[in-house]
């Protein structure tokens, strides 16, 4: 056991994906000899070398699709798109070619590859630096999307994905590199698609997802402690495959669901799973799903702006408390 | 348009560089391309290749020479105008019809259609219908070959009208400076979808008078010459192979038929066609093969032949099922199926 | 009144708008001269000139980036992205520009445009070519979202998206291009952010867009028919800004939920809009809200497999009939 | 980097076609920048400059130059590094500082940032923090100048990293095309991040030996004497308003400072920095004033008016409130609200 950072978590995952098989290897802008404008990926070069280790011109077209052309003929590439808002600048890769290759060829083609990318708000760059953007890859069919919460989840989820035979878009979350977390020694590796129940309750079930995690588990501690609501919070961690096994289950324990998301407000995760669980476990339901999200509106830059519009503790542990007192 | 360059002294070539086992293989794969996409049209107006399709009439020597320059694990990279470069890795033309007819015994059972024919084991890893976005991903699979010191090369084919968006550029400048062995392609057949190329596009040569953005040779070629169009193949292969990096090529052509289905093609100039129907790549090499001594009869088994495959594959994909309803849902993911779920 | 395509709608619907503002302007790949590759703006060049309808070369980013320019400084540009599955190679416009622009800039900067684009399956053309992309814009805070359904809606809805004020994104269904419905003569403006009760009814709700509409009503009229139950059929039209109080109003009048969505299953405008009803109008669902959607898969090329994917109308009766009757 | 050309004579002009008033505005607008970039820095060192900033210390002439030839209505379309040129057209550094610094005093009132400084009212269109993509939008307000008749240019100003991005190539192409009144300037500091530009790019000069693709003129000028960037911005003004299209320039210069905010710039080569600190801006443009007959005596008023103007703005940004959180829903659609729904 060794306390690291969420970014050392990822160079540490990186590396250790790479040291195992020759074929991993890495490109993206300033991630080589600056090592990555997050610091996530210093020493990487210095370890893997010039010709595994590979800083790219500013054409995130052309990382992606060498990525895939790479992927698709025996290498197992990471990508790096700086920030994830950024996705849209390369956004046909993401959405109609890494997922679609091996459909269209009636499994001819395969695409097994990682695209990292910063995501999420918190740093005060503003509403085209900060975006969350799962839901831009959720709603894509034949992609896998994570996003940890936690240094040990980094380093797991990530050998995960680079050993997944799929496209697997991975988000970091800019707001959570600095945090600390325990992590094994030796290898790690985790499983996509399962949640981790991170709090058990009995009251209400509360899903989250990166940065929202600990937000979502100090709510819970202040419901239980201050209002005597007992809260089970769960990390979603895997959107694609979802892990609706652990979230049904939840539910029909609780009896009440509420989720907790960054990205703005309309077709969310949080959408998605509301609208299973009240498909499907409706009568499991004792009252309305809530959405707790940022509201619908592009980011603002300002610090005191931007600590506005996120979910907070106080929001959750508000927006709770209201709903299950009626 | 004039040629500007004719880099292997191609179009008139007289020497015997080539031979005659090859030249007889680039005709049989023009004729090929030639009967079996004019086939295609005929199935299309019998109501038989449904969704779209796009033909590569009139540009057949493009495909044949480039492919016939390639060895074995050479990859190709297309676009929805694939099925010419697919036939011309050797990839049967039951399962491309069978693919346009959208039956069970296509290419890809009906799942991808006539705008993404892909035959992996041939080296045709995929046809690519969103404008320009196979540029860059053949740049990594040349990137993977250079990595692992494979000795392969990837080509990449594409239309005058790809060069104005910005993936090309994208692909060019990382393909050069990473040194990749990649060959781009560029097919100018003077117009994009219905709009002449000219219009919408700052120089006269859209891929030749780029090449030098990216530090690369200007080459633009006689495209209806199966043999300059092979001979300029070859050596940029030896160049990518021999780790010197990529090259552009520019093949002025012209396509005989309408964009796409069933488009008329008003908007031509009167005389067009006509005048580069003169220049007919097939023609311009049977005479190339009666020069080099090869007799007709030998041509006219060739088109027996070809006629007699075409014929056949007709039939077995007009008796072929079409695909189950069970294949909806697989290969989504690799462990074959679809699920997002547990 | 005379009976026009939908197709001819949208000839008429821009002629309308060009005739009457000379700062309408138009561009897109093929859309002058040779009048769109679905033939849907045949004759406007003619009409109004090459100063006012402009071909463009292959470049999508540069006709949404030009459109913007000429939107903030004065013009009301309609843009033409020939497929809307071509978003995804200039989406950087669609979810980072045209919608933040103005928030970040505090109001200074306007960008009153359309996006015109061909939408939805049906044609046989693969994956790349057939997609329903509504989410990807109705997620993007800032853009405003319709979908007729009709020739009528076009026209009207058309005039209301180039006389608005913002970024408008109008999703033309190609399946619908040759179908034909009623138009009134003169000139017809409609209101965005109004769905319509295209079919009364008191036993459930069932919201649809576009295509899906009179798939909608033909199921409605056999459920009521063969089965007894009788639908509400809603056509939502205008994702942003959406109607909630017309279907939350039905909702609360029939108790019971479907939509019916082209696009694929995960994170969809029903996903949206069930989890708005899920939250408000829990108490008023007598059972489950259900989504019947397109499956989460790339979609097929081949004609026998593509229409075994979209939402049916027999498949609609089914899903409806199953849950009602229990 | 040598000079490749150096279109109007500009570098060592002893010509008086500038005259001493503009020579006094440019020497001024170069002051004011430095000033209040050195300025910005200082307050991010103590946290009161938030978020990020991209300071353009040691670029001022190129902002310099290409405002002091615009005339009014001319339109700037700026990146993230755009402080410098914002401030050239006539903004008020207390606006500027106080966007920075999260202000409800600032351009935008805290909800754009440092990154996406704004002032319409002095043609500042915006600044664009995605690389690249503000030059198609450039394209289409020049497109409404030449739409409406109306005279005024567009100027759109990015790094030579950006001329990597596809939607730099499209935005060349769509307006030589079109030849349209923009003129694109491409501020070559040598690096991208903290990548230098020749390690990720196929020419020597990124802008300059790309134009040709687009049809254009090679122009590259020292982007370090404010004479020859004015000289250049005002011919290539005169031909966008003359309706003879577009422009592509290449500024050579130097960024003293890292990339953003705390960035050290240790990847660059010793004593590169020290060597360009010799060729800065405004030791080069205080002499071009001595050597043209102005006196020590006006110089170092202006240096005092400025470090004056800087001072008063920081304090007045210092005691300024935070903005009020009823803006934090304005203004996300034309109503002035946000609603998405009734
Ligand atoms: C990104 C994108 N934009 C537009 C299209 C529509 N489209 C399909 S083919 C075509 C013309 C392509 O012209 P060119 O590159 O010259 O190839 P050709 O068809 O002549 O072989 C266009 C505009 C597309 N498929 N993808
Ligand atoms: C599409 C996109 N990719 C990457 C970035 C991250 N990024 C911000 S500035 C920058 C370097 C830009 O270099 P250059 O164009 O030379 O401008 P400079 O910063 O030197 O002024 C990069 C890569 C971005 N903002 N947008
Ligand atoms: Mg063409
Ligand atoms: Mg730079």
């Amino acid at each position: 056991m060794v306390e690291i950072t969420y970014r050392d978590a990822v160079i540490r995952g990186i590396a250790q994906e790479m040291q195992r098989d020759e074929d991993v290897v890495f490109l993206g802008e300033d991630v080589a000899k600056a090592g990555g404008v997050f610091k996530a990926t210093v020493g990487l070069y210095e370890q893997f070398g010039p010709l595994r280790v590979r800083d790219t011109p500013i054409s995130e077209q052309a990382i992606l699709g060498a990525a895939m052309g790479a992927a698709m003929t025996g290498l197992k590439p990471i990508a790096e798109i700086m920030f994830s808002d950024f996705f849209a600048v390369c956004f046909d890769y993401i959405a109609n070619e890494f997922p679609k290759s091996r459909y269209m060829s009636n499994g001819q083609l395969k695409c097994p590859l990682v695209v990292r990318t910063g995501n999420g708000a918190g740093s005060r760059f503003g509403a085209q630096h900060s975006q969350s953007v799962e839901n831009w890859c959720m709603m894509i069919p034949g992609l896998k999307v994570v996003a940890p919460s936690n240094p040990r989840d980094v380093i797991g989820l990530l050998a995960a994905a680079v050993r997944d035979p799929d496209p697997v878009i991975f988000l970091e979350h800019k707001s959570l590199y600095a945090t600390k977390g325990e992590v094994p020694d030796g290898e790690i590796v985790d499983t996509l698609g399962s949640a981790k129940i991170v709090r058990p309750g009995r009251d209400a079930t509360i899903l989250a997802l990166a940065l929202m995690v600990p937000r979502a588990v100090e709510a819970a501690d202040k419901l239980k402690a201050e209002h005597g609501i007992d809260c089970e919070v769960i990390d979603v961690r895997s959107l694609v495959p979802l892990d609706t096994r652990t979230i049904l289950g939840s539910v029909s324990k609780t009896h009440r669901l509420f989720t907790v998301e960054e990205n703005p407000r309309l077709c969310g995760w949080g959408a998605e799973i509301v609208s299973i669980v009240a498909d499907e476990a409706f009568y499991d339901l004792d009252g309305p799903p809530v959405r707790i999200t940022t509201p619908h509106i592009p980011l603002p830059a300002a610090d005191i702006l931007e600590d506005a519009v996120l979910p907070t503790p106080a929001r959750i542990v508000d927006r709770v408390k209201t709903t299950l007192n009626g | 348009m004039a040629l500007q360059s004719d880099r292997a002294n191609g179009g008139s070539g007289l020497n015997d560089d080539i031979g005659e086992a090859k030249r007889l293989e680039l005709y049989r794969t023009q004729v090929t391309i030639r009967e079996a996409e004019q086939r295609a049209y005929d199935l299309f107006l019998q109501n038989l290749v449904k969704g779209t399709s796009h033909l590569s009439l009139g540009q057949e020597a493009v495909a044949a020479g480039f492919a016939g320059a390639m060895q074995k694990g050479d990859l190709s990279f297309c676009t929805y105008r694939g099925h010419a470069h697919t036939l011309a890795r050797g990839v049967s033309v039951e399962k491309v019809l069978g693919e346009l007819m959208q039956r069970d015994n296509g290419l890809m059972r009906g799942k991808g259609g006539s705008m993404h024919l892909t035959s992996a084991d041939h080296g045709v890893m995929g046809s690519y219908a969103i404008i320009g976005a196979h540029l860059p991903i053949a740049c990594g699979a040349a990137w993977r070959a250079q990595y692992k010191g494979q000795k392969d090369v990837s080509v990449c084919f594409f239309g005058d009208g790809t060069t104005n968006i910005g993936a090309f550029h994208e692909a060019l400048n990382f393909a050069a400076v990473w040194k990749l062995p990649v060959v781009f392609v560029c097919e100018n057949n003077l117009y994009m979808e219905y709009t002449p190329i000219g219009d919408v596009t700052a120089v006269h040569n859209p891929a030749g008078d780029r090449a030098g953005s990216y530090g690369l040779e200007k080459i633009v070629i006689d495209g209806n010459d199966a043999d300059a169009v092979y001979r300029t193949a070859r050596a940029a292969y030896d160049k990518a192979r021999a780790g010197r990096g990529p090259s552009l090529v520019e093949c002025l052509t012209y396509r005989h038929s309408g964009h796409s289905r069933a488009d008329p093609a008003k908007y031509r100039p009167e005389g067009e066609l006509e005048r580069w129907k003169e220049r007919d790549p097939i023609k311009i090499y049977r005479e190339r093969l009666l020069q080099f001594g090869i007799g007709e009869k030998v041509i006219e088994a060739i088109d027996a032949e070809v006629r007699n495959v075409v014929d056949t594959a007709t039939e077995t994909c007009k008796a072929a099922p079409m695909p189950p309803m069970d294949i909806l849902t697989t290969d989504v993911y690799a462990d074959g199926g679809w699920a997002w779920r547990n």
